[in-house]
């Protein structure tokens, strides 16, 4: 059963060449579910794997698929590593994906119809299915390579996504350049990866990621030693920031809210930005010998979650607020796996996968929603001045309780799993964060307790904007809910979103044997696990904190405003600072001062002055030297055949004279 | 008779029955003038698979032919040819590519067709008489050969400015060769024999590696070209039709990085050890600058052409690494940069021909109005961006993984990976000025999608970007045996210098 | 002196008399005839070299043939007198003269200093019989065809080449 | 007898006189003739050597110089008609094409 494995990239790649290639001939719906079912294939396999997996005992296994490159001593092929961490990500990988490939079904049908070109509908299930099979490149890689494969490979899907539209955006050019800042960004954590990889190959002298390991259990790590494998771990670090948007290379993910929304749920919350936290994890043998390193990726995580979240509570934009949430999530993941707590992280990447998911998914009916309202109020109402405004910007929104009956209830669902809230998803992956931070260090503990207690404030925050108070344009007013295609995949999303926590959940009796965890135990197969007891103090203090967040945001927003004009009440409370988070710090002017401009400075100094005004002048000037000489010399010749027949005969004579006198 | 029907022979030759049926045609018959070059090229693509057959994997030269040329004196030149796995990729990505030149100039070329299509002809024998010439005097005539029908090419098809360019093209060129011809003489004069093979095998002192190994050197950076001797190309391929830059960049600039291989690394070992810093340095120079260069280019030509002065140094980088992971490497980064390259020519001659202008202030939004152009551009773009799972990332890799190691400095490397990111920003800028946005300009808001002949002529590269990019390794296995040796010899030059 | 030496100055003067008038000759005819009168003499000084052949095809080629083509030309041109004064190349006849007085210098002191006997007058003939056999048309016919007959058929093919050559550049390129 | 150093020094007079001509005469008909007289004054000298050393091959060779100044002149000649039909003139001085 194993050797089914290249199938779960295989299926959606067959679909992915099937719709590039004949995507018109087959038209919108049959393209469409061509995509579903390479997916829902691919989710098969995957479960498939699972089983295997279970017949084998959970000890993980490497199938080979071809040779790929064999140059001297070096040597890769395409391979698939399946163990219980892979098929944990393949399974929320092609799962997520499954359910978001049906939500698009439904949604990018309104999609196209609103951006006004519905020819593209197969493209973005050609995009999609690429997506899902580079993902499961990368998730089932068993070596560095075909992993890079595959991370590049989900940057380009991403790429791609982001400029969906790419007519669309600020002056025409706004998804573009989302796209391409996305791709860019992502390029400089590739570099990071890329020099990690020379350097394990000369180190190690393989990039397999079984004989790696092998080859780590024995290794003895002089001082050299431990400086290279602390620059290894540094760099797959500064891959793992551009990919999973951490500090300092997040300043993509939040642009990229320019996809379309099962984009932003898929790529952007559930799982290409996870890559990061699963590279790591699978790496965690190379991490544990370098404390440093390690030191350094839970400070990158917990300074991300706090600094993200500070950004969130003062968006305005309905998906923006959750990707800078997506930002900080990961944080706590990535802080997660920097202290060792490799479990703690992949659940907590597993529940957010659900609840993130659920909440662009849910964010994307709404936005439709306000969208159908809009029409239909400009409609009645004949008024066009207040349609055009920005249907993604919250303050537009408001009271859309009662009016979106599905939508409404997940979202809460999604939102409170994020806060935290017992006894939802989100509380057990985040408390077993908390746990462990509270354990190793308790400085990153009390950072993530504060992201922790704004991710609550800004959930509520938003939850209050959208849907209660009074409607403050006339499109919120005359909101309809979306179509069964839409909601059913939410509906799914959500039940997984409540009772995900199940899944770590401590082993009762039902299998023998109390105090393990089940994800633990799955998991321990592939990474080391450490179970920490249930601690009182660190899940009671996350629920207050949480509840409290939510109270101050009923407190702040539960007096909705009337109209989309007025004061945001956190803008009174903070003063000045509310103008800096909602400028998000300012970093993209920033980098745009620091990198950005100094970067096209310089390429046009290298090319006007250095190239055309340097080298090729130099050049230039010598071939202009030759033919000056030649100019000077051409003087002489007055193109009168007499005057060059005279030089000859001086010439003549001279040779003649000279016989003579040397005679 | 048998020197005149080897395979080898007539994979070099063959053009030239196709340029007597040219001569004897008249010139207003266009498209049977077109056919008859095209059949010429394809049956010569014929021949090239037919050597490839009769090739073996094994190291030293094979379908060796030799026969006396000229004597005078001292002075015995050899018509001597011969394939090993350097050249045999070379010599099939020239016969591969110049079909397809010759087809994308089926509407592109309508003046003085029949002497076009000769001189691309006559370029042909010259570039696969580079390849496959192992007497240094017939390699140099086979060199400056085919310096003449690219001047032509430039010089009479070309663009505004092509009377400049063209000389430009030729004096920059020459100049360098004028040392190489010196350096051959010298040899010849020395050591009795012209015969590369003999040379090899009887190895020569340090002391005069160096002056022969500059000399050479010299006139192979120009072809690269090598920063800071680049500057020919921009001119060069700007003014040039776009078969013209196909072939330039496709096949041109590997002669020079060919000959670095041949000479420079087969012949003067321990000079080539003690230079490979310095030309290590040279090659990231010209990575980041051609780079940064192209960046801030506003024609969409010139941003290709310094974008092949990025690409070539990873070539330069790979070959001065000196081991197997880099040569190899660089020898697939030749292939993969003919291909991707000669593709992006071929794009960027597309939309010329509609439009009549390659500035990128003149374009946006391109996808919309042609679809089927911009997926198949945004392929070739990735390719030429180093995307892994196309040609360009398998090259790249293993050059800099052979470079980290190399004898130069690991930060090499380091510096050049930092390419690989500028390589993602100006072509993404490229795609993102050609193709994304709204269509503002109206002038192409009609532009017709790409013909069936001009997916036709993009599809063979396409498909070889993805086979290289997916499964390399019949490339691989075909340079290693050669690669292997000529590494062996190279670290037993370097014990020698150090 | 003897008659001989009396005659070649005679003829000598003559030469570079006809030399010279075809020189200053403002009239391209009257430079025509001077050099018709300057190659009659030069046959006569052949003669006396033992060289009748020559002699008489120097006669009937050049003074006869040539020359006359050469009037032909000039008279079809209409082209006995340029129209302007020169106005380009100033010291070019000066120059011109005092370099081929050097010349004429360098060749008498080389003369004068050439080896005693050296290029003194050549012995005479024996007999009668030599003298006429020597540079008769049939010994320099018999040289001309044992020992120089592959250059004398390429003479052919260069008479061939003149003759097309002139033919196509006088062809009227309007007529074609 | 009449030394062979007195045809040499004459040929030598006439071949100055011959260059002098083609150097300072404008008219191109009068610079052929010149040349033609230059040509001569080379077949005394050889004449006069042929009779010096007894060899005949040096009047051979008159008879080659011969033939190369005919067919010189037929096309030297050609070409004078050429160009007097181009410029409508023979004058030496409007040939300045060779400037650099």
């Amino acid at each position: 059963m194993f050797s089914l494995v290249p199938l779960v990239v295989l299926f959606p790649l067959a679909g992915f060449a099937a719709n590039a290639f004949f995507g018109r001939q087959l038209g919108a719906a049959r393209a469409g579910l061509l995509a579903v079912l390479a997916a829902g294939a691919a989710f098969l396999v995957a479960v498939v794997q699972l089983a295997a997996l279970a017949g084998n005992g959970f000890a993980p296994v490497t199938v080979p698929v071809a040779e790929w490159l064999r140059v001297g001593d070096f040597h890769v092929a395409w391979a698939f590593q399946v163990d219980t961490l892979s098929v944990t990500m393949m399974l929320v990988v092609a799962g997520v994906g499954t359910l978001i490939h049906i939500y698009a079904l439904g949604y990018m049908r309104e999609d196209v119809q609103h951006n006004g070109d519905p020819g593209r509908y197969p493209r973005f299930f050609v995009y999609l299915n690429l997506f899902l099979a580079s993902m499961l490149v990368l998730v089932g890689a068993d070596n560095f390579l075909m992993l890079f494969v595959g991370w590049e490979g989900v940057g380009l899907c991403s790429y791609l996504l982001i400029g969906f539209w790419f007519e669309k955006g600020a002056a025409g050019l706004g998804n573009a350049r989302a796209a391409m800042k996305a791709f860019v960004v992502n390029r400089i954590g590739d570099f990071g990866l890329l020099l990690a990889m020379f350097l394990i190959y000369w180190t190690f002298g393989t990039l397999t990621f079984s004989e790696l390991f092998e080859r780590l259990k024995t290794v003895r790590l002089d001082a050299t030693g431990q400086l290279i494998v602390t620059a290894i771990t540094l760099l797959l670090l500064l891959g793992a920031t551009g990919k999973s948007a951490q500090l300092p290379l997040y300043v993509w993910l939040p642009d990229a809210m320019a996809g379309p929304t099962p984009v932003s749920a898929l790529i952007h919350a559930a799982t290409m930005v996870t890559a990061g936290i699963y590279m790591i994890t699978r790496n965690h043998v190379l991490f544990a010998l370098a404390p440093q390193s390690m030191e350094v990726v839970a400070w990158i995580g917990a300074a991300t979650a706090l600094f993200a979240g500070t950004i969130a509570v003062a968006q305005t934009d309905i998906k923006r607020v959750l990707a800078y949430s997506t930002i900080s999530q990961l944080g706590f993941m990535i802080a997660a796996v920097g202290l060792g707590a490799y479990v703690a992280g992949m659940f907590h990447l597993v529940t957010h996968a659900f609840f993130k998911a659920l909440l662009f998914l849910s964010a994307g009916s709404v936005i439709q929603a306000v969208e159908r309202g809009g029409a239909q109020g400009g409609a009645h109402a004949g008024q066009s001045a207040e349609a055009h405004h920005d249907p993604q910007d919250m303050r537009f929104m408001g009271g859309l309780w009662g009016k979106l009956p599905i939508t409404q209830w997940v979202f809460l669902i999604g939102a409170l799993a994020l806060a935290g809230l017992p006894p939802l998803a989100g509380f057990f992956s985040k408390d077993e964060i908390l746990l462990d931070a509270f354990e190793h260090n308790p400085a990153i503990f009390w950072v993530l307790v504060a992201a922790a207690f704004l991710t609550a404030f800004y959930m509520g925050r938003q939850l209050l904007l959208v849907f209660f108070g009074q409607p403050r344009s006339t499109a919120a007013a005359h909101a309809t809910e979306s179509p069964a295609v839409v909601t059913t995949p939410l509906i799914i999303l959500a039940l997984l979103s409540f009772f995900g926590g199940l899944l770590n959940l401590p082993k009762f009796g039902l299998y023998g044997y109390a105090g393990s965890l089940l994800l633990k135990e799955f998991l321990s197969f592939s990474v080391e696990a450490e179970a920490l007891p249930f601690n009182a103090f660190v899940a009671g203090l996350s629920t207050v904190l949480a509840l409290a967040a939510l109270g101050l945001a009923y407190v702040l927003y539960g007096r909705a405003q009337a109209t989309a004009q007025d004061r945001d009440p956190l803008a009174a409370l903070l003063g000045p600072v509310f103008g800096w988070l909602r400028d998000k710090w300012y970093v993209d002017e920033l980098y745009g001062f620091l990198v950005v401009t100094p970067f096209n400075t310089l390429s046009q100094l290298a090319a006007r002055a250095l190239d055309l005004g340097g080298v090729d002048m130099t050049f230039n000037n010598l071939g202009e030297l030759a033919r000056a000489v030649g100019a000077g010399l051409a003087r002489f010749q007055l193109g009168y055949a007499r005057r060059y027949a005279l030089v000859m005969f001086l010439g003549a004579v001279a040779v003649l004279a000279y016989f003579l006198i040397a005679r | 008779m048998d020197v005149l029907f080897s395979t080898l022979t007539t994979v070099t030759a063959f053009p030239l029955v196709g340029v007597v049926i040219l001569l004897f045609m008249r010139g207003e018959q266009k498209t049977a003038l077109r056919w008859v070059a095209l059949t010429t090229a394809l049956i010569t693509f014929g021949l090239s698979l037919l050597m490839l057959a009769q090739f073996s994997i094994a190291p030293g030269f094979q379908l060796v032919i030799r026969t006396p040329w000229f004597r005078v004196g001292d002075f015995a030149a050899d018509f001597y040819l011969g394939v090993d796995g350097i050249s045999v990729l070379l010599v099939l990505l020239t016969t591969f590519l110049v079909p397809i030149a010759i087809a994308s100039t089926w509407e592109a070329v309508q003046d003085r067709v029949r002497e076009f299509l000769i001189a691309f002809l006559l370029l042909e024998v010259g570039m696969v008489g580079v390849f496959l010439a192992l007497d240094l005097v017939l390699f140099y005539v086979f060199w400056e050969f085919t310096l003449l029908p690219m001047l032509f090419l430039i010089g009479i098809w070309g663009g505004e400015r092509r009377t400049y360019a063209a000389l430009k093209f030729f004096l920059y060129t020459f100049a360098g060769s004028i040392f190489m011809l010196v350096a051959i003489v010298w040899l010849g004069l020395s050591y009795g024999t012209f015969a590369l093979p003999e040379l090899m095998a009887r190895g020569l002192p340090a002391g005069t590696q160096t002056w022969l190994f500059l000399a050479f050197a010299l006139a192979f950076a120009i072809k690269v070209p090598v920063w800071p001797l680049h500057s020919w190309l921009p001119d060069a391929h700007v003014e040039a039709p776009t078969a013209g830059s196909v072939i330039l960049a496709g096949v041109l600039l590997k002669l020079g990085t060919y000959g670095f291989v041949r000479f420079n690394l087969g012949l003067f070992p321990q000079a080539a050890v003690q230079f490979a810093p310095f030309l290590g340095v040279l090659a990231v120079i010209g990575i980041l600058y051609g780079a940064l260069v192209s960046y801030a280019q506003a024609d969409a030509k010139k941003l290709v052409a310094y974008s092949s002065v990025s690409h070539l140094g990873f070539v330069m980088l790979g070959l001065f690494a000196l081991n197997p992971l880099g040569l190899q490497g660089a020898l697939l980064q030749m292939i993969n940069h003919g291909l991707s390259t000669g593709a992006l020519f071929l794009l960027v001659g597309f939309i010329y021909e509609r439009r009549h202008t390659r500035l990128l202030s003149e374009f946006g939004g391109l996808w919309k109005v042609m679809p089927i152009y911009a997926a198949l551009a945004l392929v070739v773009f990735l390719s030429s961006a180093g995307l892994p799972g196309l040609n360009g990332f398998v090259g790249e890799f293993t050059i800099l993984l052979g470079a980290w190691d190399g004898y130069a400095h690991w930060g090499f490397a380091a510096a050049a990976a930092l390419g690989v990111i500028l390589a993602a920003v100006y072509l993404l800028w490229l795609f993102f000025k050609m193709f994304q946005g709204e269509v503002t300009n109206p002038k192409n808001a009609g532009l017709p999608d790409l013909t069936r002949r001009e997916v036709a002529l993009l599809v063979p590269l396409l498909i070889l970007i993805v086979w290289i990019g997916v499964y390399p390794q019949p490339f691989f296995d075909l340079m290693a045996p050669a690669v292997d040796a000529l590494a062996a010899n190279l670290s037993a030059a370097a014990l020698a210098v150090r | 002196m003897t008659i001989e030496l009396v005659l070649f100055f005679l003829l000598a003067v003559v030469a570079i008399g006809a030399a010279v008038g075809m020189l200053l000759s403002k009239n391209a005819v009257h430079s025509a005839l001077f050099l018709v009168l300057n190659f009659a003499t030069v046959a006569f000084f052949f003669l006396f070299l033992g060289a009748p052949f020559i002699a008489m095809v120097q006669v009937t080629v050049y003074a006869g043939a040539i020359m006359v083509l050469f009037l032909f030309v000039i008279m079809l041109l209409g082209a006995e007198q340029l129209r302007q004064p020169s106005t380009v190349l100033p010291w070019q006849p000066p120059l011109t003269v005092f370099l081929a007085v050097v010349f004429v210098g360098a060749a008498w002191l080389y003369f004068a200093n050439a080896g005693p006997g050296s290029l003194a007058a050549p012995p005479p003939f024996a007999t009668a019989e030599a003298a006429g056999a020597f540079g008769s048309p049939q010994a320099v016919g018999q040289t001309l065809f044992q020992t120089y007959v592959l250059p004398f058929e390429i003479t052919s093919f260069l008479l061939l080449i003149g003759m097309i050559g002139a033919v196509v550049l006088t062809r009227d390129d309007k007529k074609r | 007898m009449i030394p062979t150093s007195y045809y040499l020094a004459l040929s030598a007079v006439l071949f100055a006189i011959g260059v002098t001509g083609v150097l300072t005469r404008r008219n191109a008909i009068i610079v052929f003739m010149s040349v033609e007289l230059m040509l001569n004054s080379a077949n005394l000298t050889f004449v006069a050597f042929a009779r010096q050393f007894m060899d005949l091959s040096g009047q051979v060779f008159v008879f080659f110089v011969m033939v190369v100044a005919a067919a010189e002149v037929a096309v030297g000649l050609a070409l004078i008609v050429a160009i007097f039909r181009s410029k409508q003139s023979i004058s030496l001085d409007e040939l300045n094409q060779l400037k650099g």
